[in-house]
């Protein structure tokens, strides 16, 4: 390496790699995230999907992205990039106004012909008109000089073409230090049946890096602070896998085995997709011919005696509304997991949001309350995947698990957990030929009723959608059973709130300011009053996981600070919330809806700003 | 060969065994009544343990259904006993699965689930009680009222085409759908019975008399001085003859299907069409499905029944090779540190 | 008629009529209220249909009714009856505890054989018992008398025992000292194709009068007072019919003709049905195959230019909530008709709950506000419809009209109005060849789009359920774009509060207490309030229609009141609502959940107990 | 006798009427754009009033079809175009309403709205964009997807038995099935030109290859090598030949439709089935729809097109006997007062 390289030290880098849809920026960026952690970094990644499948070539709408963050605290995406590496002109174009003043940019300057200028809607080549000059510019030729390597190396010209993502991974390697050793061996992993491209692909690599070496097209070099993370196994994971392998080990710890009914909508469909590939686990997935038909496949696999969830996105939801009060009033466990996305109606699929926790709240006919907990980041989809799971069974209720295509798509660091290690689940199940079975018999103390499986000895017994009466069950349009019904089946899931982890609070347990968040925001959220403490200001936070009921401590938390800061992606679903539960307490908001996660800065104003 | 998973008993049950203490609070007359008691008669027959017997429904009269049997029962939602008997069947394998349903229920609201179920050809048996009538809401027409009928929704008459239950399960890659009539409970038994040794989705289509709300509906094939000429009891292997001493017989022509007389213009029981209701080819069956009064009988008894494989077999069989495929993972241990990991 | 009777003066009275679904209670109820109208009295009545069609003969699960409420002030079905006229022992059994202590009960002897009183559940004769003996009862063979009758006029035995009911009529009919001319021309009217039928039915009333006035059976006779109301043509109508003649009305002032997509459903369909009667004025009436097909059939049509509606009760209102976010987002008019009953799922179809409202305000994926307004009154029904969908098609925003089963069922009369008289409407058609045209263009002041028609000339455009770019409505994923059009649709929505009726007060405009109360609970609240009022309690009322957005005084109104104390049958969908909007004052609350309306007297109470 | 409503349009129209200014986003070698053309062609020769076209579709790649015709559309929610569709085209009976849609959108989530439309023959022109596969997701199997099919959701295969879109129009009561293949604009704008001129809902069910997904799905038949003795194209009243040099034929035995060779076993051209779209009998047409390689070719182009009442037209009737009855009310005034009222 040479030495008279500028070191910049930092202790959080975020690249991006941004390109035509077709051009490979999901494997740079899951290549490079990968060797960041496999060389002591925390990461997290998030992929930028366009909405179109394969718009046309070199146009901004067909722009695709993967944003990695390594470093010593990725608890967040980063606001802005360090690094962009583009692709092309569109990708250029698109993501400009996320590169940091002074940052770096690596685009290949084969690519600014005419035609995608135009296309990516430049009237003069940026590269050359001087709009880039706040930024560090580096423009090979790299489609050529990738091609050239390929080729030689017996590759057709088409394909070869297509190895400049590598070619860039290699310069970029390089000016992070990173050694090749590790990037090989995951090439070699991924192309195991096909070795000449991994071969190839290699070679590229090492190209861009000896060319970024050698040619000193760089300033600077990046040393970022690695992580001292406690001892462990580590993997990285999106949010979506821990979704699903969450529900995994609350199948196996639970004893009852997995149900999945789904039907694909983005971005839920990865946790279809990954429980598809469990069957080995026992795991069933049922794709069904909608969303109607997911739920209520999943409900009658839950009277069947599963495990039984069901995984949409905002109008998925929306369809399964009806029969989730069924769950409500038949009493059947089952986990619907919503993966948040831009509303209302189609809305913006690829986008990010977190404005279903209204309709996750109360979005049923009747009086008809669900357990509700939302996740925070990628990895804690699996742990609160498994509470969802946890919760439903034993408290025979529906749950609902919120999540979002944030942290749904997005990736970090996951310390493996042993199976063993997990809460128990013990779910109610009757006993064969209890005389004393009642279907809506409750237990005194947690008001749960039994789960009675189909094929059991001695408990045949008939559930359904209208009012039942207390104990027996049977239909019932007697006006005070109805009232103690409708108590019960509200009482069951208050009665949670003393049994889910206690709300805490970060900082201070009491002051001046306390700022609130919920769901995927916490990696910002947190990070914003961290700096802002930092600093020296007086700020604490809490950050909530459990929705429906919250913590029974929530209002001694809440109540021993002057002003409270509720933060959300939505206009306000969450600080109504706790306006309506805890009406002797004043809150403040602040809100975004842009179908974008915060920026630390903008929460820093806004805690600034508060009144 | 059958692929049944469902544990049998050793007892000798009877009818008792399923009759349910519920009061059954259907209208007097209405012929749901006979259904169930041939259903409740049908079941000891079948010999499966009585606790493997689960009855979902939706709603609708003949969603009351399982109110009125002793199994496992679900009385769930407008349309959607099939989607909840689906994942039902499908999670647990030893339980033999009847869906009461109606034609709103199954053809109106739950139509997408009916089509589904029966091109998954998941081991379900369906039994559609048509009435031509939303009967529950008190008298609006159905996708099976004729067009044409005067209902509380449609003051002029409805508009609409009606669905032809058979047509539209064949349409939906059905293999097995069969129709019977609520005033003969022992044939409903029979045909059940049938059905229920089915592998794959069974749809018996009943059907059955609204008192209240469209009495007489079925009359034009019911009625004493009408049914020999309009009805066809269709037997496997049998030629589809019928008429008062089964002087009449039905004929395969260029045209597709046709009535005529044995005796005239040379025609003898050799020339009649032979019953073959494990044809693969549908299109007779579509035809037989559609015969209706004036110019032909109705067809009674299992019009086709096919052997096809069943999701549920299918669905064992992956699980079978996945666990035994010694690279999958065995438990979530093994998955969570599957792939990429590291130590730190 | 016999002088010696004790005559009861009243203001008004309940009457209720019960038996066996196919004993023709409904025809006795609305003979009987007709009738009391026509005499100058205000009624207001409510059929009690049983959960099943016609349950076996003689149980209390097949017990069907009709309450007459005449006189004075009948804003409310009244608490319980005066006069309970029971057909069999089931129906006095399901009943009685409906009866006033000292009311009257008249029955029929012929119906207590030992199976009737074994099916309804009595294991001794309670007319023998004593257990009646706080009632006044009345019971001759009236199957015996009626029969004899009917079959000396040539009836056959079986029709001639269901006449049973005309004879009850007459005796009730006399001790309320009403002539029987009204009821015969009734008669002659429901019968008009049977002359011979209606004469046997006259005559059997009139044997029921004459046997109630020569054996002077009854001890008393009430004498009611008739009301004075203000001038004008007056009928008797149920919500559900007013709510259709509502909507029929609002297409007739709007130019726009009426679509309704709907799909039977307890208790909406009532509202289906009428409207399919009424093709002669234009009206298109779509029976769908659901409740899916019924919203989206609607919002064709409403983009095709109609003023669309779609009725329905909880669980179908349930099945709309995706499409209803495809009318928020491409801001479609469309009237939502929800007539609320019983929850969660199927629940108590039969039965009248307040507890949709939740699902109304919050229950769709993303930020997706609608217009939500609730009829107070089976005749405001009439005006909220209208009003709906004037506000519908002039913001170009779907509006839910909550109303509930026992106003949509119930009736009461109805002061018809001319349809000149009503509102204006004016839709914002965008002119034929109008050059600025763009589908997402503005009124600056409302911020209301344009509706351009599919087949007018010059204005070809498309629009959908993505997120769209301003004023033109293309597809966009701009953040700061998604930002504002969340904003639009929620201002233009917030901006009808000054345009709505300002919220009114009955009694001080300030003071120690104001009771709340919204939709069709406004009869019972504000007799209650009435009566303590009168008692000398300094205790005001408002009651709210527009729900969303309220009126632009609400909080003006509200805090010049040291107490309030919302009521509503739920467990407190509305005063949440109001907690979150007006986070700075405090809110009590009254809930009841069974089924039934509130009594007067249990609000009384709970008014008295305010803290 | 056709029955339309629709304002002709007196400009002679081309293409660039309907082509509108946006961007078209599939992939570059997608099926769908030759079927865009294919439509932008057809419309002009149609011959109403530009504005009277109307496009509603649902969700999927397909389902972008509106934003790249310059006419009146709507791009809905998954599924639901047709229900939408049903509302546009029964209140304004002024519009031509087109439905673009995929194998997904109409046949797994919308198969409900999909049969009751067919069912009610509501005048609407359904192009059904069939690639077995959910494009948009990017690359789930669909209910049209074959058993066996490895995709993102089915690593060990699908269990499920695919639609045949065709039977499943046909079991709905459809009264217009046709079916083309992307790669042949010009038999497209044929055969949409009849489905246009058809009363009642047409079907045009569209091959379509997703070249991301489910690049050469209709390989089978689509391949040069295999394409003459793999495609039948179908024409009124003709006789059904095939192959290269028309060599070979379809007859009608007993057993169903059978595959003949002109010459062979002294079977000449008049043995061969007459191809009658027309025919009330649907039988017949389920066989030629059912058709698949490798015993059969499939059949293209119209398969059923028979005339039956219009639920838009029975409305229009009965709307007119509404409104000619003296006896009916004429306006809202007339409405509040009828029945009983008094004055106070
Ligand atoms: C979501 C929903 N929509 C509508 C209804 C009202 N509903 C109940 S049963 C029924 C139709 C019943 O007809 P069918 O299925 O033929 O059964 P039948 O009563 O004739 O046996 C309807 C429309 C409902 N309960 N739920
Ligand atoms: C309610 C709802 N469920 C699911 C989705 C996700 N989704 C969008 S398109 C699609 C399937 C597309 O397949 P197809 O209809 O065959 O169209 P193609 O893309 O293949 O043309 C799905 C599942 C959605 N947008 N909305
Ligand atoms: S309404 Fe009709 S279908 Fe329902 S129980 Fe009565 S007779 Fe039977
Ligand atoms: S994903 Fe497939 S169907 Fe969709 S645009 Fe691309 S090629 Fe066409
Ligand atoms: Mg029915
Ligand atoms: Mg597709």
């Amino acid at each position: 390496m040479s030495t008279k390289k500028q070191i910049i030290e930092r202790e959080s880098v975020v690249v991006k790699f941004v390109g035509d849809s077709g051009d490979g920026m999901q494997l740079s960026g899951t290549l490079f995230s990968d060797t960041a952690a496999l060389a002591g970094n925390d990461i997290a990644t998030f992929p930028d999907f366009p909405a179109e499948i394969r718009a046309p070539h070199n146009t901004v709408a067909g722009v695709s992205g993967y944003q990695v963050h390594i470093g010593k605290e990725t608890r967040i995406i980063g606001d802005k990039c360090d690094v962009l590496v583009a692709m092309n002109p569109a990708s250029l174009k698109a993501n400009l106004k996320w590169v940091k003043m002074g940052g770096t940019i690596l685009t290949d300057v084969d690519a600014y012909d005419a035609i995608a200028l135009e296309k990516a809607g430049y009237t003069t080549n940026p590269l050359e008109d001087g709009s880039l000059s706040s930024y560090f510019v580096v423009s090979p030729n790299i489609t050529t000089m990738a091609k050239e390597t390929a080729m030689q190396l017996g590759m057709d010209m088409k394909d070869a073409a297509r190895t400049k993502n590598m070619f860039c991974l290699g310069m970029i390697y390089y000016i992070f230090s990173f050694d090749l050793g590790t990037p090989f061996k995951l090439l070699d992993k991924r192309f195991k049946t096909k070795k000449e491209v991994a071969e190839i692909n290699k070679k590229v690599m090492e190209k861009g890096f000896n060319f970024a070496e050698t040619l000193e097209v760089f300033e600077s070099i990046y040393h970022v602070t690695t992580v001292e993370l406690p001892k462990g196994r580590y993997r990285n994971i999106t949010g979506n896998i821990a979704t699903a392998w969450g529900l995994l080990a609350a199948a196996e710890r639970s004893g009852r085995k997995l149900f999945l009914g789904s039907y694909p909508i983005t971005p839920a469909t990865d946790i279809l997709i990954e429980l598809a590939k469990h069957k080995s686990l026992g795991a069933k997935v049922f794709q069904a011919e909608d969303e109607i038909a997911g739920i209520c496949s999943t409900i009658g696999a839950s009277f069947a005696g599963a495990l039984a969830c069901t995984s949409t996105s905002g109008p998925g939801l929306s369809l399964k509304t009806e029969a989730l009060g069924l769950a409500v009033i038949t009493e059947l466990p089952i986990v619907v997991v919503d993966v948040q996305r831009g509303g209302p109606s189609t809305g913006l699929p690829t986008k990010s949001e977190q404005s279903d926790l209204n309709m996750a709240l109360f979005g049923r006919n009747g009086e008809a309350p669900c357990i509700v907990v939302a996740a925070s980041s990628p990895s804690d989809c699996f742990y609160q995947a498994f509470n969802a799971a946890k919760l439903a069974m034993e408290t025979m209720t529906p749950c609902i698990l919120l999540t979002d295509g944030y942290i749904g798509q997005g990736s970090e660091l996951f310390r493996i957990p042993k199976v063993a290690d997990l809460p128990e689940i013990h779910p109610p199940l009757a006993k064969p030929n209890d005389p004393d079975y009642k279907p809506y018999r409750r237990n005194p103390e947690t008001l749960v009723r039994q789960w009675a499986i189909p094929g059991t000895e001695g408990l045949r017994h008939r559930i359904g959608g209208l009012e039942k009466s207390d104990l027996d069950g049977s239909v019932s349009t007697d006006p005070l059973n109805h009232a103690k019904m409708v108590n019960n089946r509200r009482d069951k899931v208050q009665r949670l709130a003393t049994r889910v982890p206690q709300q805490e609070v970060f900082g201070e347990e009491s002051g001046e300011i306390l700022v609130v968040s919920w769901g995927g925001t916490k990696g910002q959220v947190q990070t914003a009053v961290k700096e802002m403490r930092e600093k020296g200001q007086k700020i604490s936070h809490t950050h909530f996981t459990n929705i429906m009921p919250m913590p029974s401590n929530t209002e001694e938390v809440l109540k021993k600070f002057k002003k409270i800061l509720v933060c959300e992606l939505n206009t306000g679903q969450f600080v109504n919330y706790l306006r309506m539960t805890y009406p002797h307490l004043q809150f403040q908001q602040y809100n975004k809806v842009q179908g974008l996660p915060f920026t630390v800065e903008e929460l820093k104003q806004a805690i600034h700003n508060i009144q | 060969m059958s692929y049944k998973t469902i544990e049998r008993t050793t007892e000798q049950l009877t009818k008792e065994d399923f009759a349910s203490d519920q009061m059954v609070k259907w209208c007097p007359g209405c012929g749901n009544h006979a259904i169930l008691a041939a259903v409740e008669n049908v079941f000891p027959q079948i010999g499966y343990k009585k606790e493997n017997f689960c009855v979902v429904s939706g709603i609708g009269c003949s969603s009351r259904f399982p109110y009125y049997m002793n199994t496992y029962g679900f009385h769930s939602i407008h349309g959607r006993a099939n989607a909840i008997a689906t994942g039902v069947r499908l999670f647990n394998r030893g339980l033999s699965v009847w869906v009461p349903t109606g034609d709103g229920d199954s053809l109106a609201i739950g139509g997408n689930h009916f089509i589904h179920v029966i091109r998954r050809n998941i081991d379900l048996n369906i039994m559609l009680f048509n009435n031509e009538i939303y009967g529950l809401t008190k008298g609006q027409y159905s996708p099976t009222s004729p067009m044409g009928k005067i209902t509380k929704s449609s003051p002029q008459g409805t508009i609409e085409h009606p669905f032809t239950v058979g047509e539209l399960v064949l349409g939906a890659q059905g293999t097995f759908f069969a129709r019977v009539i609520d005033n003969k409970p022992q044939f409903i038994s029979q045909v059940m019975l049938e059905a229920a040794k089915h592998d794959g989705t069974s749809i018996v289509e009943i059907l059955q008399n609204c008192v209240i709300f469209n009495n007489g509906a079925h009359k034009y094939i019911t009625d004493k001085e009408v049914r020999d000429n309009n009805q066809l009891y269709l037997e496997d292997g049998k030629p589809m003859l019928f008429g008062k001493d089964k002087e009449k017989g039905i004929i395969l022509g260029n045209n597709g299907l046709q009535v005529v007389k044995l005796g005239e213009n040379g025609i003898t029981e050799k020339d009649i069409l032979v019953h073959d209701m494990k044809s693969q080819n549908p299109g007779i069956h579509l035809m037989l499905a559609k015969m209706k009064p004036p110019y032909f009988p109705i067809a009674l008894g299992v019009i086709r029944s096919v052997e096809s494989p069943t999701y549920d077999q299918l669905l064992d069989e992956q699980i079978k090779t996945a666990q035994e495929n010694p690279a999958t993972v065995k438990c979530v241990d093994d998955l969570l540190n599957s792939g990429d990991t590291w130590e730190i």
